[in-house]
């Protein structure tokens, strides 16, 4: 393979001119995705530090902001999330094993938790809406009131923080989407599946932020008489 | 008009910040020369005189790579502790400093002392006495930087900087605004007038009468804050009396240092630190003083400090 | 990498602990720990990840410059919040002028 | 080689015509060709604020633009250069050229989306271009709040959107290095043989990858702060305008060596050629570029010693500061010592070598001025800064970028560029950069703060000797771009290794062919090994 010359290879989905090998076309997909995944920790990670400072220096405003938040709602679709990883893996397990059947109803399921869990983010955003507890609303629940400039800024971390991880869902489900239109046309095979394999890792990062998400907005000091 | 090219040393902190210059000056200048005259020899000893030569491999050598990490290194740090020796002198101000409030507006300087006047972008101050400024904006962050006295502090709203200077010889001296801040930043300049105490007295009682803490003490009855802040403790909020340099207990049981930044901060914002054993009750006073008024309050508030209430801590029940 | 294909049974139990830490740390978060409040919330939450990432995302088997790319990744972070950190809790110590 | 035999062999510039073959290619040359008008373009754009810049300080009333004008345009300067010029500048051209064809790849691992990262520049300099048509932007490029979140009343929106798409751009051609580093080297080609510019972009992308997201990120708050007025950095409501400084030279600061990493890379190639000696202390300038790819993140806090940062953060990164010169200082010394008996040619691209190593010595050494915490009060915010970050980013990286061009022009063109007048225009740049900034030491050591429109008459002499130089300056950065050009058409054709140089990119044809190698190469030895360089080549050049 060394000395091969470049034609030596006709260009297919499984190898791309520029590489010699399925293996080392496989291993830089990974790493490329590995690598996009940290430039998100970093992107998410700046407004963690700024979600650090604030709480630090507001916090019992941030506990009673926090409070206004649906706990229950917040918990369900948690597990909603976390189904929805349990079933990526199970499609990326599906292609591994060659199951064509398996990997589109696993993805459509993915789909489906991720739908949901988008629904019930649109309903709590609703609520808040409805509730005026969005930050540049008029009449902002806290108007006028001290807790006012501090309440703000816990929900214009909660609505950024919240409204870029439901961005990255929706890529997602475009994503998701996608990945099911090719395994029905048969792209993938357990020599080929890298693109499942990537999909699920995104699928899975975006799993963690949210896990992060969960306690750090809905859970603030929740034993605290309001 | 005559061309400068050294500014004026006018404060203590000038010639200390000059001779960490002539340091930083003299090894920047042995290593550019070394460099250049490096290059330059090497260029000429040995340069290409056949097309077709290929000079000996020169190895490369551990010790020497060791020798220019490590004297570098060391340069550093010196550079490293001096600098900060003279940071922590800047940062801390002396006790016995005089006072000044500075309040930054888009494009002016508004100055105010302790004994009443207040000045627009000009300074009037004394020589030979520690002169602390505490400064906050309006709008957006200036920096207020004297270059003859080599100070310079961001001036950030929402809460208060300090910096401090004492002038060492009488004279005007530029007052810029060194943190861009809009459309007429480069306006937002004045003029520091240091001089001899006496002429600063001279100065001082040819200004209107009434110190900050009078205006202070009739904005705090204005406002209707005695209302409450009852100097007896007898109100539905705590009493003021010896309150500043204190230590406060708070709701939630975390404690804090009673200085001019939580003054400020329970007028605007009374909700963010409350006395332990107090309701809420207090509303915002934002939009409804100004920086000015502000720091005019805390001045009334330092004043009601009288010695036998700062020994107690201003805990109730 | 992919010669190692987990049991469903597998999945399905790190499925059912990633559950039940979800279930604890609510729960945990009506319990007054006071400043461990915050801890606890957070060690479940890196649990959850280690979780996900190790079972799910495979990391168990990934190559070592896989594993420092996510150590390179959450050392970042750490860079991040820690400096940040060393200016807004350092902000009060200059000392208080008059004591 | 006579032209006709050069147009008989197919090679990546006659490899397809038309818009269509250059807008859709995947070829990483090309796309290093779209990169390279592109940001010339900006270049030009940037500069020519650049001179309305000077031209105003030549007096000290502010009698050729407005106030507001002023201010847009060292908004538009400084925004222009750094994020559309100076970051891309040498990795997206160079880089994006030659790092495959130096590790003996067929291409960069991810073709389609480096050409991604080309439109993505595009469409962020699109917005960055409507902000200034539509009536400019005037924050400054560091956007401090609360100016540019709420008193602002220009194009702040379009313009952070542009910075914020050409991140991506950046941030995926930093990926795309690394992973091409890491999984398409040649056989044989292991780290320790890779040319010292691969090492740089890779470690550029290092910081590519993990710098950029936090300024996207800061940008979306801005952006969200604006127009939604809901008070992340806002003091009104209890807000830190502080926090906003720290996010941003968490990004902006090791932006610097993303500006200048690639650029010694260069010097390192350029220095070896041009002195036929391997760079002294190889590990050491490899490590070293790795060295300041990781510390350069530790260090941001000496933007903001004036700020109200506390007193302890201060120290702590004003120590950190100091050992990012390290690496840096190890850089030149070994540098100059490869010289050491060499076989030192005086072509153009060496004397843009020791302009650098020259000018890069003193923009890192006031470097250590601004990091000393007492002397950096002084300083800081002054035109001593500027000084020191021009002569940082022009007098070093942007002489390390003309100085790779023309050593790789041959190369990338199959011409030769007219070596008298690109000795002349490099000394014509030297001259005038150092006329241009020089005085601006003493300009910031005396006071003068930077962002002035208007400034005290006693400035005068020094504004003025700055904006004579950079009217030489100007003639020295136009002289290329004529010649050059000429050359295109005009130039001699270039041999397959005019330097005698030793890399895989000269063992290629000129220009390479499509596929950079007939064969894959396979590597036996060292970087800079010039015994393998066959005799007549040596002649030739």
């Amino acid at each position: 393979m060394a000395s091969e010359a470049h034609a030596a290879h006709e260009e297919t989905l499984a190898l791309r001119e520029q590489f010699d090998t399925a293996e080392q076309q496989k291993d830089a997909s990974t790493l490329a995705m590995w690598i996009f995944l940290i430039t998100e920790i970093m992107f998410f990670g700046g407004m963690f530090a700024a979600y650090t400072i604030y709480r630090s220096t507001y916090p019992t405003v941030f506990a009673v902001a926090s409070a206004s938040l649906n706990v229950v709602v917040g918990a369900i679709n948690t597990c909603v999330l976390l189904l929805s990883s349990f079933t990526m893996v199970m499609a990326v397990r599906a292609s591994q094993l060659g199951q064509r059947n398996a990997i589109i109803i696993f993805l459509i399921l993915t789909l489906l938790f991720g739908g949901v869990f988008l629904g019930v983010k649109a309903y709590e955003w609703n609520e808040k809406y409805v509730e005026h507890h969005m930050p540049g609303q008029a009449a902002f629940h806290l108007e006028g009131t001290p807790l006012q400039g501090p309440a703000k800024i816990f929900f214009s971390l909660y609505f950024a923080m919240t409204g870029l991880h439901a961005l990255h869902m929706v890529v997602g489900v475009g994503i998701l989407s996608v990945l099911i239109w090719q395994t029905r046309k048969g792209k993938f095979s357990p020599e080929y599946f890298t693109p499942v394999d990537i999909a699920g890792l995104y699928w899975h990062f975006v799993d963690i932020v949210w896990i992060f998400l969960f306690p750090l907005l809905y859970l603030i000091d929740r034993h605290l008489p309001k | 008009m005559q061309i400068p090219l050294f500014p004026e040393q006018a404060s203590t902190i000038s010639t200390e910040v000059d001779h960490l210059l002539y340091f930083l000056v003299a090894v920047s200048v042995f290593f550019t020369v070394l460099i250049f005259a490096a290059i330059f020899y090497f260029a000429i000893k040995y340069r290409r005189r056949s097309e077709t030569e290929i000079p000996e491999h020169v190895h490369t050598g551990l010790t020497l790579e060791i020798v220019w990490t490590v004297i570098p290194f060391g340069l550093t740090m010196i550079m490293f502790a001096w600098g900060a020796a003279i940071f922590f002198k800047e940062s801390r101000p002396p006790d016995d400093a005089m006072q000044i409030y500075v309040v930054g507006k888009q494009w002016m300087w508004k100055l105010q002392h302790m004994e009443g006047p207040r000045e627009i972008n000009e300074l009037h101050i004394p020589v030979g006495r520690p002169v602390k400024l505490t400064m906050t904006s309006e709008d957006v962050i200036h920096s207020f930087f004297v270059p003859a006295f080599r100070t310079k502090h961001d001036v950030v709203p929402g809460r208060y900087a300090t910096t401090w200077f004492t002038a060492t010889k009488p004279g005007k001296y530029h007052l810029f605004c060194a943190e861009y801040c809009g459309t007429n930043h480069s306006g937002m300049i004045g003029w520091i007038y240091a001089m001899e105490p006496h002429d600063y007295q001279q100065w001082l009682s040819g200004t209107p009468k009434g110190t900050m803490a009078e205006a202070g003490a009739q904005l705090f009855q204005d406002l209707a804050c005695a209302n409450c802040h009852k100097e007896d403790g007898s109100g539905r909020c705590p009493s003021l009396k010896g309150l500043y340099g204190q230590t406060v207990l708070l709701t939630g049981g975390s404690t804090v240092t009673a200085d001019e930044a939580y003054i400020r901060e329970s007028i605007l914002n009374p909700a963010a630190k409350v006395v332990s054993g107090y309701e809420p009750l207090m509303p915002t006073f934002q939009g409804q003083v100004t920086e000015e008024n502000v720091v005019q309050l805390i001045e009334y508030v330092k004043s009601l400090a009288s010695p036998p209430a700062a020994q107690q801590t201003n805990q109730k029940r | 990498m992919h010669e190692h294909i987990d049991s469903v049974k597998t999945y399905a139990l790190v499925l059912l602990a990633l559950l039940a830490c979800t279930v604890l740390t609510t729960l945990v978060a009506f319990v007054d720990l006071g400043n461990f409040s915050v801890v606890a919330a957070l060690a479940i939450a890196v649990t959850k990840m280690l979780l996900v990432a190790l079972f799910f995302m495979h990391v168990r088997y990934s190559t070592v410059l896989t594993r420092l790319v996510i150590l390179g990744g959450l050392l970042w972070l750490a860079i991040l919040l820690l400096l940040i950190l060393t200016d807004f809790f350092t902000r009060g110590w200059v000392g208080f002028p008059g004591t | 080689m006579t032209t006709a035999v050069l147009q008989e062999r197919e090679h990546y510039l006659n490899a397809g015509y038309g818009l269509k073959s250059w807008l859709l290619t995947k070829d990483h040359k090309r796309i290093a060709v779209l990169y390279f008008i592109t940001i010339s373009i900006f270049f030009a754009i940037g500069g020519f604020f650049a001179s309305m810049i000077r031209l105003e300080l030549a007096t000290p009333a502010g009698d050729l633009v407005s106030s507001e004008t002023y201010n847009k345009l060292f908004t538009m300067h400084g925004v222009i250069m750094v994020f559309f010029f100076l970051i891309p500048s040498v990795p997206a051209t160079m880089g994006n050229f030659f790092l495959p064809i130096m590790i003996g790849a067929r291409d960069l691992a991810f073709p389609k989306i480096n050409l991604l990262s080309w439109y993505l520049l595009i469409i962020g300099g699109g917005f960055a271009i409507f902000a200034m048509v539509a009536g400019g932007v005037d924050t400054g490029w560091t956007f401090y709040t609360p100016y540019s979140t709420t008193y602002s009343n220009t194009y702040v929106i379009a313009t952070a959107l542009g910075i914020f798409v050409a991140g991506f751009s950046s941030i995926l051609t930093g990926l795309n290095f690394i992973v091409t580093v890491h999984r398409m080297r040649a056989p044989g080609m292991t780290w320790f043989r890779m040319p010292l510019f691969v090492w740089a972009n890779y470690a550029t992308g290092v910081i590519q990858v993990l710098g950029t997201p936090v300024i996207a990120v800061t940008l979306v708050l801005v952006f969200c702060e604006r127009v939604f007025h809901i008070g992340i950095f806002d003091p009104a409501l209890g807000g830190d305008p502080v926090l906003f400084q720290h996010l941003f030279w968490f990004y902006s600061h090791p932006a610097v060596y993303i500006m200048v990493l690639p650029a010694m890379g260069v010097i390192s190639e350029l220095v070896s050629t041009f002195s036929r000696k391997p760079v002294f202390g190889y590990p050491f300038v490899a490590f070293s570029s790795m060295a300041i790819a990781v510390i350069g993140f530790l260090v941001w806090g000496h933007h903001l010693f004036v700020s109200g940062q506390s007193l302890y953060a201060g120290l702590v990164f004003s120590f950190l500061s100091y050992f990012v010169a390290i690496p840096s200082a190890v850089k030149v010394f070994n540098w100059t010592a490869t010289l050491y008996k060499g076989s030192i040619s005086y072509a153009t691209p060496m004397l843009y070598a020791f302009g650098f190593i020259g000018l890069f010595t003193i923009g890192g050494l006031t470097g250590l001025f601004v990091a000393a915490l007492g002397m950096d009060v002084h300083v800081t915010d002054t035109y001593f800064v500027i000084a020191h970050f021009h002569y940082v980013m022009v007098g070093g990286t942007v002489m390390a970028y003309l100085g790779g061009v023309h050593y790789w022009w041959p190369k990338m063109t199959g011409r030769m560029y007219p070596e008298g007048w690109a000795k002349l225009s490099a000394l014509f740049i030297f001259v005038g950069f150092n006329l241009t900034f020089f005085p601006q030491f003493i300009l910031g050591y005396l006071g003068m703060p930077r962002r002035y429109h208007v400034y005290p008459p006693e400035f005068q002499v020094l504004h003025l000797a700055s904006s004579l130089g950079a009217t030489v300056l100007a003639l020295g950065y136009v002289l290329p771009a004529i010649y050059l050009g000429w050359s295109l058409r005009y130039g001699p054709i270039a041999s397959a290794n005019p330097w005698g140089a030793s890399g895989l990119e000269w063992q290629t044809p000129s220009p390479p062919p499509k596929h950079n190698f007939d064969q894959i190469p396979v590597v036996t030895h060292e970087a800079y090994d010039y015994t393998t360089v066959p005799q007549e080549v040596l002649e030739v050049g």
